[in-house]
């Protein structure tokens, strides 16, 4: 018979050892688990590393959560800089190990498909594979298991196949421990559904030990099973699932919600004290026991005022007759 | 018509960006957050109906209805002929099919290396600035990458703290000795075709890959740019861009970003 | 403003030259470009090398195209043998270039994503990577851009990332000349939308120089942009687009028709004799000038018999009582 | 009640392999074309419904409403949980959550090497079979791979002529010679469960690797197994396998393939 997989965010997130290196879904300010994210700062992870991208998950910088990221990009897009990595950055508290936008893919895509690592030409003729900034051994310090992160970031080779040798980037394999996605849709077993930006997710469902899905809705399978060729990730491969409305906020949601700027501005600005992020991580994270006590905060009037139109999967800003 | 005109500093960069575009009607651009969005679409609303937008996120072919304020929302989905991920679309320009690149800059130096990862020295950095994103994959091997930033001492800067994306002649990691190597010679393909400001235009000479200048904005002086150059910049080419019309204007005022959300007015 | 894409068959496969790598989308009987494939019988073209299946394209074995394949099945699934190779093979006119399934995979993907080779784990205690069945110079001899095919068709090497320094097998990218690729859904820009299994055609659209998609029907580009996440190939990839209804037929076109089993076995049974499948291709291929002519041939009947029924994308052989 | 079935050995063949899979449920098998979809769908009606299938084309969780004749059409992919490509299917053995493989055979030697492939010596081929397909990729690293073919001294061979999918002692071709090794040598995982035939169930020895007889089914005596291997076969922990249900066989015919079109019986 069928596994329930169905788990509170409670207990999904509490499946997280510190040290381990978790892969948050979606891509800077556009469908991150952000619920998830929070649930973490109020279970005091330690030494996480992360991946990709760090941008709305830097108060778990400041919360003292992630130690450590392999990423090419630590912003708030158009909101401006992550405070609490910059904070971090200057007390030599927090290892930002650079690399490249493919290379992201790359790394999780070579475990994915079961491949130890990956030959790439990306970034040369770039500082990001300058070996002084390999900080390979610093995330292994890190990690609970430092054996999936390879001793090098980068190692330098040429192709043997081409008559000219040309030097080739290798980019190793590199298994997350848990991978958090969040989603509009998922099946009671496990399917997904993704809208818009589906960025390195599925790689990351196929390359994580455990996938924790949490999502808008809760639909039957059998809605989800009418067209497979439109569903991202496959039952096997999702662990744990939560329903979780609203997940993905501050952040925008395709097809549900647009970003709330406004918390988002709000954010990149108490950030910048500790005492003001100590504040804000209170009212927003710490005194809120549970989902609930987060969508009464965000408020219903916010909410309908975000919440996207069809069919264009945003809040318009002008009338639909003038979008068209 | 156009002396006549209120134009604002950033209205210039999106149109003169815009203009660039001019001979790629039909092509594949990859495209960024902030003014290139603009500057691409007031390209495809006045000379170029047929560019094509490609974004980091694996939005292909994207019209872009609203312009938005992220790569990674609904705005940038909503109506492309594909939603694929980010190797399909930023592996472009290696494959070739993608031949222009829109990037921004922190820092640009002479041979149009870009920084946007950290200021101060290489082996005593300052602080971190942003990282990558999709910018070094683009600027490796696009045939055309046109760069877009405010022009200051403070930018334009003979060599770039950090390369984050190489221009013309850059550092080769793959050996000891961090030495500046042409592009060739590392095999990456294409390069940055052109520096866009506030101020003109930037283009590289074809022997020396060294920046020179090669149009100034109506109102601007030669002597300005001079001002807020980091590097010797050749200006013997240098001449005066064509005025922007009323026609330019209006599209990007009226049909591109008529709430004026990114506050270039 | 747009270009125009619309071309007729012969146009389309006429840009295919003697000697090209051409990939053929769908896998063995599902989705194949059949039609395509008909139209490279009629004209002719000589020396081409296909990649990872040869199951009905048996008749261009036969007709003296297909004188190369890289792949890893060459069968026409419960049908049994592909009578023409195996007469080819017999008379040393064809080479067989043994590969494994992913491997035909990551072959395709590695172009595709701009990468030279892929480190593979895959084959390993199998004779697949035996260096005496290694063909590559045997294929780069019949290619019209040798240059494609990499010298060696498996290199071993060591994992540098691992303390182990396990072996792993390289693979080279190979770039196709063409792809043909036969869908159900094409919009009129070239945005492709795949029913059912989408095998490697997605790898092999980014990773071919030029792209021809036949479709069962063009339809309006907004209408398949309403959902950019259920669509396959973005227009910025196909260069070509064919009207070509029933165009995978005898193969089955999920959502559209099932395979022509009785169609199947009568090829099967023709090619196992040559005075045989000279009088199937000319009724089959070679009298019949188009596709309406081809239309004609299979009959109207037969037609409403193998057509699929929603919701399941293909035609019950009891009724949907039972099947539910 | 069995022993008063008419029972094909097809029908056997079927109902023995899937029992195999009753220790699995909630487990995910790589499942082949033929005998093996009807072993899964059987195993599944009886024991474990919540058995995941996966199929080489890339669909997940696949329910198979109709048993299909291809891999390939619309009957794989109704009401799957996802259809993506074959690579993400056909890896899972190697990344670990899929288990299970199911195969067929050409040719299976006593260590479950097989070969689909092509018959004659190896350097000097006489006619070719079929391939891989992505019988390779499934039996490398399957923890589990089970083996389904029927048994004559034609097919169980004391070495297979060449190797497409290796078992527990395998070709080294990464070095020169050809060396037969252990398949932990070439850091396989997994490897051949058990061979299930028209006649009996081959096991391996923890030890030696080599097949040995583990079950003959009623009314199918040792000799006659004997008589249809073609190398040396361990029988002396032989017993005789319990009789087919008449719940196993209605479930066979009656629910998962009632038009016959397997032609098992």
């Amino acid at each position: 018979m069928e596994a329930n997989k169905m788990v509170s965010l409670k207990d999904a997130v509490s499946v997280i050892q510190d040290g381990d290196i978790v892969f948050f879904g979606g891509i800077v300010d556009g469908r991150r688990p952000v619920a998830a994210m929070r649930e973490l700062a109020r279970q005091q992870k330690k030494n996480l590393i992360t991946l990709s991208f760090l941008s709305v998950e830097d108060f778990l910088v400041g919360a003292g959560c992630i130690k450590g990221i392999r990423g090419c990009y630590t912003h708030l897009g158009i909101f401006g800089k992550v405070p609490c990595l910059h904070r971090a950055l200057a007390k030599n508290e927090l290892v930002v190990d650079e690399f490249g936008h493919i290379d992201c893919q790359l790394q999780l895509m070579a475990p994915a498909l079961g491949l130890p690592y990956v030959a790439s030409p990306y970034c040369i003729g770039s500082d990001i594979i300058n070996p002084n900034y390999d900080f390979s051994e610093k995330l292994r310090a890190l990690a609970r298991e430092p054996e999936r992160i390879g001793a090098q970031k980068y190692i330098f080779t040429e192709n043997p196949f081409s008559p000219e040798h040309e030097t080739v980037v290798l980019v190793p394999a590199l298994r997350p421990n848990v991978a958090i996605i969040h989603a509009g849709k998922i099946g009671h077993e496990g399917t997904v559904r993704i809208e818009g930006t589906q960025g390195l997710d599925i790689y990351a469902a196929f390359a994580a030990d455990r996938v924790i899905v949490t999502a808008e809705e809760i639909v039957p399978e059998s809605y989800l099973r009418r067209d497979p060729n439109r569903n991202n990730i496959p039952t096997t491969q999702v662990d744990m699932i939560v329903h979780v409305p609203w997940g993905a906020h501050p952040t925008a949601l395709p097809g549900y919600y647009d970003m709330d700027m406004e918390a988002l501005f709000i954010y990149q600005k108490a950030a910048r004290t500790e005492e003001d992020f100590a504040k804000w991580s209170d009212e927003w994270i710490y005194s809120l026991s549970d989902n609930n006590a987060y969508l009464e905060k965000i408020g219903a009037a916010k909410m309908m005022q975000l919440k996207a139109v069809e069919p264009y999967g945003f809040k318009p800003r002008t009338s639909v007759e003038q979008l068209g | 018509m156009s002396e006549n005109l209120q134009i604002s500093a950033q209205e210039k960069m999106v149109i003169y960006a815009a203009r660039q575009l001019k001979p790629f009607d039909n092509k594949q651009a990859l495209i960024g957050i902030g003014l290139p969005v603009l500057a691409s679409q007031v390209a495809k609303y006045l000379w170029c109906g047929g560019l094509k937008s490609i974004i980091e996120n694996g939005s292909f072919d994207a019209i872009i209805a609203e312009i938005p304020f992220s790569l990674f929302g609904g705005r940038i989905s909503y109506g492309c002929s594909a939603q694929l991920d980010n190797g399909f679309a930023l592996s472009g320009a290696k494959r070739g099919r993608v031949e222009i690149g829109f990037l921004g800059a922190a820092q640009v130096d002479k041979y149009g290396n870009i920084n946007t990862t950290q200021i101060g020295p290489i082996d005593n950095p300052k602080f971190r600035i942003a990282g990558s994103g999709g910018a070094v994959d683009i600027g490796c091997y696009c045939a055309h990458t046109f760069i877009v930033c405010a022009q200051s001492k403070r930018t334009f800067v003979n060599q770039v703290d950090y390369v984050t994306t190489p221009g013309w002649v850059a550092p080769d990691n793959t050996k000891a000795g961090r030495a500046w190597v042409p592009r060739e010679t590392l095999r990456l393909t294409g390069g940055p075709a052109a520096i866009i400001t506030n101020l003109g235009i930037m283009k590289f000479d074809e022997k020396t890959k060294e920046a020179y200048l090669d149009e100034y904005y109506p109102g601007v002086t030669i002597e300005q740019i001079l001002d807020n150059t980091g590097f010797d910049l050749d200006v013997s080419r240098a001449r005066e861009a064509d005025g922007i019309t009323g026609e330019e204007l209006t599209v990007l005022r009226t049909k591109v970003d008529p709430l004026n959300i990114y506050k270039t007015r």
